[in-house]
């Protein structure tokens, strides 16, 4: 019983962490039908910011808004600079672009900071919390904490605000909300925005678990993208659902099967979601219209 | 009809025209090594080009496939004495055999849904290339036996850069000969509409499950030549960074275009040696290309270069 | 001889029934049309025959045989071929090219043969190149043949989704709404089209808002009405349905379809 | 479209090549030429970094002071990015177009093993920077290494777990190269010390929690000790992860986590942990005779006023080659490849970060268990463990 519940422990820790930066695609994704390889990066950004800001005496609360400011500049850039000039492209040539961007901000970090490991302190000290006999990190709840935090949040916009209002309905047919008088370029420009500074958040909260370095973001970008489509692409909860059932895949399969395999199962349950849900848990299944 | 057949016979008349006068000016065998490895990642991109480029599907875990050729002839001949040419033909065999299972159930799936399948799917052979030791080498990886014609010792530069030049040659033929034919049209027709190729009597699920073959088999047999040219096999060969590779290459060239496939492998083969020079800032210069290739010459660099020279097309 | 026969088709998506318990038959060398107000279930119905939907009941019969749930490249090897209400062109090949794509069937559709281009690939390609330029010519697209297809106008797109699906050479032709942005004098040649494409024995069936043309053209005419049928019959004696008068001409047609009947 | 303008975008392609490589660094004739290939980037780019920044610093310092026989270093430097193809391409390119004297290079095992065939058909001395023992054994003739091979790594372990008593152990290892490698050779070399391996797990190099794994390990009955081969990040959350959830018994981490950045990560969950490793982590605490205390205290002082940050042994590696290899080509009298081969090969009593390197015709490592100390992490910092020396 204490064996299973350390596993849980563990699974929601990873899935946590996978869950938030699976919500970074989500919001790319959601307004703009873009999958952001760059997404990684902004994670990155997060911590690595932090780190060499609280290296430079800075206090972690001024460090970690700067980072999350940082982040959501870099995002906007992104936009401006290399999608909204690529606009008309096919989904694989928005890919190949991220990527290069996601190997440009990877470059620039590596000059910029150093190739060494990096950790920030946790938030509420490192005593584990006992619980019938299992222990988690009081980090992990506000990893997990955040992730929740964040799908609320993200809620909140989309519903109640006329700007997060707009951006869905520039999800739903860029043609038909710029008609109805939404600057949708405007609004894209945010999501990458946002994007980066839930990404920033994201590489915050996890890096006093996860530990960081200029190279960090590749590895989340794959998870995060495996779990936002576990879930189904463009949904919130999905991407929160999707993140901790990868981890616990994880977990368990590291547990009670193999830890060499572990990652293997993972991705061998995302294959037999996908298959009986080819649209993700959460995902519509959309007819085709002819 | 003519203008089509001759403008196969173009590209591959050029393709042959290069492989033939590139030697001319090389300084140094240190040329045909990258030429070499040019090559070798073309003969990969132009199979992955058949499933991009031609029906549309994306896989982005197509190094495994390259890695299951590549292990075929390292392990075939150490492990089991086999003849390292025929361990490249039951490598293709064997990538051809798992493309068919593996294919037949995630080519179900569309857009990203079937990208992280696809790289799932590369991940999973990766994975399984780097735990079990006993066979691969693990993560240290393998070498590989040196093959050898009627008692000559392949080994060289040189000798590798004639060989992938005539594979790629002989691929791109395949390739270009397929695109027009009835299988070829029938890919095509299912990337631009599923549903009207379907009503064209197209076994749609039967088309993208060969196109995935394909591709599989020439990445495959690219694996090959790539470790038997290196001599030494890691699991890095079927990672997921080598995938974005080959995808980017096909991309970046131009999707669709087996010129381009050939064009986008010689950039970003090539691209890392240029940029030495560049340092630390090596990365950046890297990104920085990758995205401005893709933002200015749109589709790619051969269909902006057809556009550029035939205005008048659309 | 009766080519298809529907019997008590129907069709459900979530909650709400799309088309239910619609049956009718089709003469072999008819032009049998389908009319009703938009939501009617008529593309649905198309969709059902055409195999891209799975009916959740009833049956299709073709020349007798049950086809039900077959998908579309077996029912395309069965002879039923179709156009679309929203164009499915192949935009990355050229005119003709798309033409040849509906000879897949009649093609050896073999890989090995193709990738190594034997002399017997090249022979074919040339055969299916002449056939479908001769098809392009039969439609009225003879000149533009090597062009990209997306440099086509509209109505000229319209008639090459019907070259594509003669190309199959079928005993049943779907036209989902063809005349669908033609003026009246594209419109016009389109009927003459479709007559002569009914000329060389192809069973067309129709479904299509422009009243005139279907009025003047159909032998026979289905009329869906929230998924229903409201009733079936020539075109003179659904002039004379008061029913039909009522629910759908007198508020959508009656103006063309008299004149058209007159 | 027709397809008839592929011509241009191929002969493009053709230019391209044959001007892919003009701008490599050019040296005077007279100059000294040493290449090396290391994962700046990627993966391995804790390990590339420093061993690339010792190398430029020390090959600068030689310059400075005059160069060696009165001729220049010229060092060319290859990223390889952790990618073993990539590595070998530019190895093929140190030898055939930067003609290089010798390569002092080669980060990880993967990348060394993979590099090695072109400087044995090249006839070019290589001294790699990697851990594998397989580098080495077979001799190849123009291979060299000098960080010690995870074979000693895990004998001096054992050594010190048997001194213990501490016999029945578990494992966690990194399935990265390093902590597959390691791994091997631990179980190759458990009997010969009566260790017996009661758990063996393992964990991805970039996993942030290895609470399953270590709970299996602590759940087996009889475990006394507990052996993490690994390097990178990996090892540090290991550390912390057998903090949180309270396994008893003691921890060993590898020579792969011999920086000062393992401790600062793994926090105050690293005391108690030991690790074998080079004297250059105690440099001070040695005795003032110890005959590797004037090169360790020099080197150790000389990388962090040049860099700022702390020394680890991975740029020491890097420091042994760069020296073993400029020991040689005094004694040669020049830079001829197999002059300079066969002097390195009889390098002896060289005094490096490692230890005392005695190469031999069928040892091109030269080091013995003596090179390795027992380290044990107190309030943050390294210590001599009881019992060695």
């Amino acid at each position: 019983m204490a064996e299973f519940l350390q596993f849980c422990f563990s699974g929601l820790t990873v899935g946590s962490v996978y869950a938030l930066v699976a919500l970074g695609f989500t919001v790319i994704y959601n307004a703009s039908n873009v999958v952001n390889f760059a997404q990684g990066e902004f994670v990155m950004l997060g911590g690595m910011v932090t780190v060499a800001l609280l290296a430079a005496s800075v206090p972690l609360p001024v460090a970690g808004v700067a980072a999350v400011f940082v982040a959501a500049l870099v995002g906007l850039a992104l936009h401006r600079l290399a999608i909204e000039p690529a606009r008309g492209s096919s989904p694989v040539e928005l890919i190949i672009i991220t990527i290069g961007a996601s190997i440009f901000i990877r470059g620039v970090a590596q000059v910029v900071f150093d190739k060494q490991f990096h950790k920030l302190p946790a938030f509420s000290g490192d005593a584990p919390i006992h619980m019938l006999g299992a222990t988690i990190l009081p980090q992990s709840l506000w990893v997990l904490g955040g992730a929740g935090a964040i799908v609320i949040g993200l809620h909140l916009f989309s519903e109640h605000t006329l700007v997060g209002k707009a951006a869905a309905a520039t999800a739903a047919n860029r043609l038909a909300a710029r008609l109805a008088g939404i600057d949708t370029t405007a609004i894209v420009s945010l999501s990458f925005a946002l994007a980066g500074a839930v990404g920033a958040v994201a590489g915050i909260l996890i890096t006093p678990i996860t530990l960081t370095s200029y190279n960090a973001g590749t590895l989340l970008a794959l998870k995060g993208f495996a779990a936002g489509m576990l879930g189904g692409m463009g949904k919130p909860l999905g991407a929160v659902l999707g993140g901790l059932l990868l981890g616990l895949a994880e977990a368990f399969g590291a547990g009670y099967v193999s830890s060499a395999y572990k990652d293997g199962i993972a991705f061998i349950v995302i294959l037999v979601v996908l298959l009986s849900l080819p649209q993700g848990l959460l995902g519509k299944h959309s007819a085709e219209r002819v | 009809m003519r203008a089509l057949l001759s403008a196969r016979w173009v590209t591959l008349g050029v393709l042959c025209l290069v492989i033939a006068a590139l030697p001319l000016v090389f300084p140094s065998s240190y040329y045909y090594r990258v030429a070499a490895l040019v090559w070798i990642s073309a003969i990969a991109a132009v199979g992955l080009n058949i499933l991009m480029g031609y029906a549309g599907q994306v896989s982005l875990g197509h190094a495994g496939f390259l890695g299951i050729g590549a292990y075929a002839v390292a392990i075939g001949p150490a492990r089991f004495g086999l003849n390292s040419w025929l361990c490249i033909l039951l490598g293709a065999l064997l990538s051809a055999a798992l493309a068919w299972l593996v294919g037949r159930t995630i080519l179900r799936l569309r857009g990203h849904y079937l990208a992280i399948a696809t790289l799932g799917f590369g991940f999973l052979i990766a994975l399984v290339l780097a735990n079990e030791a006993r066979w691969t080498g693990g993560p240290d990886g393998t070498p590989v036996a040196r093959v050898s014609v009627a008692g000559f010792r392949l080994a060289g530069p040189v000798t590798w850069y004639w060989l992938s030049g005539a594979l790629l040659a002989l691929g791109t033929a395949l390739a270009l000969n397929l695109e027009d034919s009835s299988v070829g049209r029938a890919l095509r027709a299912l990337h631009d509409s599923e549903i009207a190729a379907a009503l064209a009597g197209i076994d749609v699920a039967r088309c993208k499950l060969w196109a995935f073959i394909i591709a599989a088999v020439y990445a495959s047999v690219a694996g090959s030549m790539l470790a038997l040219f290196d001599g030494f096999v890691t699991p890095d060969v079927a990672s997921f960074l080598r995938s974005i590779d080959l995808v980017a290459m096909v991309v970046v060239g131009g999707i669709g275009s087996s010129a381009g496939s050939i064009l986008g492998a010689g950039l970003l083969v090539t691209l890392p040696q240029f940029l030495t020079v560049f340092a630390e800032y090596e990365q950046i210069a890297l990104g920085l290309i990758i995205m401005l290739v893709m933002i200015f010459l749109r589709r790619g660099i051969v269909p902006t270069a057809q556009q550029l020279f035939a205005p008048r097309r659309r | 001889m009766t080519l298809l026969v529907a019997e008590n088709v129907g069709i459900r998506f979530g909650g709400v029934r799309a088309v239910e318990n619609v049956s009718f038959a089709v003469q072999a060398g008819h032009i049998f049309s389908i009319i009703g107000p938009n939501g009617a279930g008529k593309t649905t119905l198309f969709n059902v025959l055409s195999g891209i939907y799975r009916p959740d009941s009833g049956r299709v019969l073709l020349a007798g045989e049950d086809v039900t749930g077959m998908p579309p490249h077996r029912l395309a090897a069965k002879g039923i071929a179709r156009t679309f209400q929203n164009l499915q062109i192949f935009y990355g090949m050229t005119v003709v090219e798309n033409v040849m794509v509906g000879r897949h069937l009649r093609e050896d559709r073999r890989i090995v043969p193709s990738m190594l281009g034997l002399p017997s690939a090249a022979r074919q390609n040339r055969a299916t190149r002449q056939k479908a330029r001769e098809i392009l010519a039969f439609v009225g697209l003879g000149d533009p043949a090597d062009e990209p297809a997306g440099s086509l106008p509209y109505g000229a797109l319209r008639r090459l989704e019907i070259a594509r699906a003669l190309a199959l050479e079928p005993r049943l032709l779907l036209l989902d709404e063809p005349a669908a942005g033609c003026n009246p004098v594209e419109t016009a040649e389109l009927g003459e089209l479709v007559r002569s494409i009914v000329r060389q024995g192809v069973t067309i069936m129709l479904v299509e808002h422009d009243m005139r043309f279907v009025m003047q053209i159909s032998d026979r005419l289905l009329v869906l009405d929230g998924g229903r049928t409201l009733a079936e019959g020539s075109a003179a004696a659904l002039r004379q349905n008061p029913e039909v008068i009522a629910a759908y001409l007198g508020r959508h047609g009656a103006r063309e379809a008299n004149p058209a009947l007159s | 479209m027709t397809k008839r303008f592929r011509l241009l975008p191929l002969l493009a392609a053709g230019a391209a090549l044959t001007v892919a490589t003009a701008a490599g660094e050019r040296a005077v004739a007279q100059d000294i030429k040493i290449g090396s290939v290391l994962s700046a980037t990627g993966p391995a780019s804790f390990l590339g970094a420093p061993e690339e920044k010792t190398l430029r610093l020390y090959v600068d310092t030689i310059n400075a002071e005059g160069g060696i026989l009165g001729k220049k270093l010229v060092l060319v430097v290859y990223d390889d990015g952790g990618d073993p193809s990539k590595a070998r391409t530019f190895a093929g390119r140190l030898v055939d177009e930067d003609r290089v004297t010798a390569m002092v290079g080669g980060t990880t095992s993967g990348t060394s093993l993979a590099m090695a065939p072109i400087f044995e058909d090249a006839r070019v001395p290589f001294i790699s920077l990697a851990g594998a023992v397989e580098i080495i054994e077979p001799v190849r003739k123009y291979v060299f290494k000098t960080p010690h091979t995870d074979r000693m790594a895990c004998e001096k372990i054992f050594g010190d777990l048997k001194a213990r008593g501490l016999v029945k152990i578990g494992m966690i290892s990194g399935t990265d190269a390093f902590g597959k490698s390691m791994r091997e050779q631990c179980l190759k070399v458990a009997d010969k010390y009566g260790v017996t391996i009661l758990a063996d797990e393992s964990y991805s190099a970039q996993d942030s929690d290895m609470t399953p794994q270590l709970t299996n390990i602590k759940n087996t009955p009889g475990i006394q000790a507990v052996v993490n081969p690994g390097f990178g990040q990996g090892p540090a959350i290991v550390t912390r992860d057998y903090r949180q959830i309270g396994v008893a018994v003691p921890l060993y981490e590898s020579h792969g986590v011999a920086s000062k950045s393992y401790i600062q990560l793994a926090g105050p969950a690293a005391d108690g942990v030991r690790l074998p490793a080079a004297a250059l982590l105690v440099a001070e605490q040695l005795p003032k005779d110890d005959a590797q205390r004037p090169v360790v205290v020099g080197y150790k002082q000389t990388y962090e006023k040049a860099t700022g940050e702390p020394v680890s042994t991975f740029g020491g590696h890097a420091y042994d080659g760069l020296f073993i290899l400029v020991d040689a080509m005094k004694r040669a009298g020049g830079a001829d490849p197999t002059k300079v081969r066969d002097e390195i090969e009889k390098t002896t009593h060289f005094t490096g970060t490692g230890g005392m390197f005695n190469m031999s015709p069928t040892d091109h490592l030269g080091l013995d268990l003596s090179a390795f100390r027992m380290l044990e992490i107190r309030n943050g910092d390294w210590y001599l463990a009881q019992g060695d020396r």
